[in-house]
C-alpha cells in the first residue's frame, strides 16, 4: 500500500465532521497550505484544531484562519490567540466572542510538549510554566524538586496536517531550517499524519542519520513542490 | 510630564540591554522591541540568539532579495543565521528555554510589579491574548529583563504595585530597562540603578508606582546615548 | 517426556511466528531468541525492525569483515540497515514504543499467566535483573507476541495460572509461540490454537498449568517446519 | 573561553567525590571510554553513575563498570544491571549483593525519558510503563485517559560524559548511526556536559540542520580520535 498520494483532495478525503486536527507550522514557516486549502474544500464542520498560531495575524496568507472564516471550526488549542498590536481583534477573537468558537489557551512550549507526550504516550507531566497565571485555572499545582509546577495533560488527534521539505516514497522525512518546527511532534501525535511535501524522492534516497520524522509516524505523502 | 526630560528611543533602549548581555551568552529576544538588541552586541561578544520557533543562532535581517522561505525568527521576520547555528523542533527549543539552558531573555511587557511579576500576554478586560513564549522564557530564563516604556500612552505608570494586568508569571523579572531608567529587582523592592540623560531620580519616581530604593543611582552610561 | 514427540528448533519457532506478520508493519524483536524472527520474513513483505537503541529499519546482521562499529542492534550485534531505515536517540526510539507506534513485538519470557501476565525480567530470588526495553515494549507495541520453550530446562511448565516470577507487564501478551504449540490468550483464557508435528493437544496440556480452551486446534502449517 | 580541552583527564579534572554523572552509549556504541579511563585515574569516590547498561556483560572493554571495580561508585541507576546468562552475577549485582553498591533498576524507556525530562525542566511524568511491577513499587498511580500510570520523577546530574561523532569548536555535536542513543539526552541532563568526539571542525563545518545537539547543552569537547 503506496503512501504517496496524488492530490491534497484525496489525502484528506477521509477528515470528516467533529474531527481533531492539528496543523503544523509556526507563521507561514512549515505551514501545509495546500493540505489545508483541500480541507476547506472538502468542508467538514465542528473541527478541533491545534496549531500554534492561529491569530490569522502573520504575512502567510493561507493559514488555519481560513477554516475559521469558512465556519467549520468549534474549538481552537492554540498559543497566539491575537496578534499585532493589542488593539486590533483577530479573527478568531471575534468569533470567540461571538460564542462560536471556543478556543484553549496554551504556553507555547506547554503546547508542544502536551502535543509531544501524546505521541509519546506519556499521560501528563508537571511544569513550571504558567505557575501563578491563568494559565494555570483549574490545574492542580505540586511542589516537586522545590518547584512549583502544574499538571498539563497529553494532546492527541485523529489528524495531523503537516509539512516537509523531502520525503521518501515510505514516508521518512526531512525538514529545512526553521520549517521544522511543531512538524515533527504533531507527526507522533496523530492516529493519520498527512504530509505535503515538496520534494520527494525513492527510497534510500535520505541518509538515515538525517531523517528528522521517521516513517512510522506518517501515513501519507503529497508531493505538492515548492508552493509558498 | 514632557518637562521632565526626554525619553530615551527604542534603539537606545537596546543598547543599554545590550550591555546587560556579557561575554559568552545565550539569549531569547522577546517578539517585538527586544529583538533590537541584537543590532547592539559589542565585538569580542560571543553572544548566542535563540529564537523559541527553533533557530540557535540568529543573525541580522536578511537583505533584501536574500530572504530565505523557510528562514524566519518567531516574529515572523527573515533572518540569517550566524556561524555555528542549528535548527531544531519546537519541543526541543522549550526544552532548552524551560529546562534553564538560555542565560537571559529579554521581554516585552505591560505592567512589572515591585517583587517582580510580569504581565505582558493580554490587554484586561480582552476575551483573549497570546501567551506566545513568554511564560515559558519567564519561567525558565537565568535571567529575565524586561525592556519596556516607563509608562503608557496615557501616561500611567507601568511599574506598579500590584500587576492589575493578567500575569505571565510570578516573581520572575531581573531587571528593567526603560526609556529614562534602569531598576533592578531586589530582596526587599525596587533599586533604581541608573536614570538616563536629564532625569533625575525623583522625577523617576514620579512616573513609578512603587517606591523605588535609592542607594546609588548613577548615570546611564554615556557610550549608550 | 521425550516420547511425546520432539520440540521444535528455535529457527522453526522463529518462522512460525514470522507468519504472524503481516503485510505492511513496523515489529520490535526482543534481544536473544525473537531476534532470530528477521531470517524468516517472507518476500512481498514490508516489515520494518525497530531497535530499541535507535534504530527504524534494522537488516540482516554484518557479513564478517563488514561490521561498523557505530551499526549494532540492542543486543550488541554487528547488523546492517534496510533502505528507507532512520536513526533516532534513546528518547525517540521509546516514544515510538510508548507511544503506541509499533504494531507489534516478540518478546522471550520466562512466564505467561492465563491472563496474558508477562515475566521476563528477573529470576526468583536474585537481587537484580534486567528491564532492557522489555516494560516499555509489553506496555506499548499494539501485539505482544512471547516466543519461548514451552517448559523449563527442568520440565517445569512456563505458562501458568499465576506468575511467580517477578512481572514485566501485567495483561498485555496476545499470543504465545512456543516448541510446540500456538496459544493465543483469549477473553476467557488461554485458547489452543495449533500443535506442532507430532504433538496432540492433550500433550500440550500436560505440560501447561492452566486449562486450555480446545475449540479449534489445527496443526502447525507445514510450510514452517 | 574555548570549550576544547586537551586532554580527557583536564575535562574530568573537577569531578569530586559524590558527584552524580551520567554517562552515554549503550553496548559499546557512543560510550565514552576515553573519558571514563580519565575519570577512573582521576578516582572521585561515592559517585553516583546514571547508565543505561551498567552489567558490564556486553563486548565493550571499556565500560562503566571500571569505576564500579575501582570501588568508586554508590549507587548506580539503571536499566541493566545483569546480562546474558540470567545465571551469571555481575560485577554490579555481587556489590549489589555485598552490599557496597545500590542499585536503582529503571525501564530504558522510562530511565530516557527522566533524563529528557531532567534536561527539559519537566518535573515529572505519568507513564503506563511499569504499572503492576516492582517497577511501580512505592510510586504514584493515576488512572490518566482510562489507563493505569506511575508518576516517574526527572532525573538530573552534575556531569555528563558523552561521545559524538562529530563537533565543532563551539560544542555543537552530530552522532553516528546507532551511537546516538542517550548521548543527545544526556547533554541536556547535566550542569557540566563533557563531549568525546572523533572528529572536531571548525565553526561553520556542520550544516544547522544537520546539528543535533545544539551547542548550548555542551560545555566541554575533547578531540580524541576514533578510539574503539
Amino acid at each position: 500500500m503506496s503512501k504517496v498520494f496524488e492530490s491534497c483532495a484525496e489525502a484528506v478525503a477521509d477528515i470528516e465532521d467533529g474531527a481533531t486536527v492539528m496543523v503544523g507550522g509556526f507563521t507561514g514557516r512549515g505551514t501545509p497550505s495546500q493540505l489545508l486549502l483541500a480541507l476547506r474544500e472538502k468542508g467538514p464542520k465542528n473541527l478541533a484544531i491545534v496549531r500554534n498560531d492561529a491569530s490569522g495575524g502573520w504575512k502567510n496568507p493561507i493559514d488555519v484562519d481560513i477554516l475559521i472564516e469558512a465556519g467549520m471550526v468549534r474549538k481552537v488549542i492554540t498559543c497566539f490567540a491575537v496578534f499585532g498590536s493589542p488593539k486590533k481583534v483577530s479573527l478568531l477573537e471575534r468569533a470567540a466572542m461571538d460564542g462560536l468558537v471556543e478556543v484553549e489557551l496554551v504556553p507555547q512550549g506547554t503546547l508542544a510538549e502536551r502535543i509531544r507526550a501524546g505521541g509519546a504516550g506519556i499521560g501528563a507531566f508537571y511544569t513550571p510554566v504558567g505557575v501563578g497565571t491563568e494559565a494555570a485555572a483549574g490545574k492542580e499545582v505540586r511542589v516537586i524538586g522545590g518547584r512549583e509546577m502544574i499538571l498539563e495533560h497529553a494532546l492527541k488527534a485523529d489528524f495531523s496536517l503537516i509539512k516537509a521539505h523531502r520525503a521518501d516514497t515510505l514516508g521518512n522525512l526531512v525538514y529545512r531550517m526553521s520549517a521544522r518546527n511543531f512538524n515533527p511532534i504533531m507527526a507522533m501525535a496523530s492516529r493519520t499524519t498527512i504530509a505535503e511535501v515538496e520534494n520527494l524522492v525513492d527510497v534510500g534516497g535520505i541518509d538515515p542519520d538525517e531523517v528528522m520524522t521517521p516513517c512510522v509516524f506518517v501515513r501519507r505523502i503529497v508531493p505538492t513542490g515548492k508552493v509558498a | 510630564m514632557i518637562i521632565m526630560g526626554e525619553m530615551m528611543s527604542d534603539e537606545i533602549m537596546a543598547r543599554r540591554v545590550a550591555l546587560e548581555l556579557s561575554g559568552d551568552c545565550f539569549v531569547n529576544l522577546g517578539i517585538g522591541m527586544p529583538m533590537l538588541v541584537s543590532n547592539h552586541i559589542g565585538t569580542g561578544k560571543q553572544v548566542m540568539f535563540q529564537a523559541e520557533n527553533g533557530i540557535l543562532g540568529v543573525g541580522p535581517r536578511a537583505e533584501p532579495g536574500m530572504e530565505d522561505k523557510d528562514l524566519g525568527n518567531a516574529g515572523d521576520e527573515h533572518v540569517t543565521v550566524s556561524a555555528g547555528a542549528s535548527f531544531m523542533d519546537s519541543a526541543t527549543a522549550f526544552d532548552m528555554i524551560r529546562g534553564g539552558h538560555l542565560d537571559a531573555t529579554v521581554l516585552g511587557a505591560f505592567q512589572v510589579s515591585e517583587k517582580g511579576d510580569l504581565a505582558n500576554w493580554k490587554l484586561p478586560g480582552r476575551k483573549l491574548g497570546s501567551y506566545g513564549g513568554a511564560m515559558d522564557l519567564a519561567a525558565g530564563a537565568r535571567k529575565v529583563i524586561v525592556m519596556m516604556k516607563h509608562v503608557t500612552n496615557d501616561g500611567l505608570p507601568r511599574i506598579v504595585r500590584e500587576c492589575s494586568y493578567p500575569l505571565t508569571a510570578k516573581n520572575c523579572v531581573s531587571l528593567i530597562v526603560t526609556d529614562i531608567a534602569v531598576i533592578k529587582v531586589v530582596d526587599d523592592g525596587l533599586e533604581l540603578c541608573e536614570t538616563a540623560p536629564g532625569w533625575t531620580p525623583a522625577q523617576v519616581q514620579q512616573l513609578t508606582e512603587p517606591q523605588l530604593i535609592v542607594r546609588n543611582v548613577s548615570s546611564w552610561p554615556l557610550s549608550v546615548s
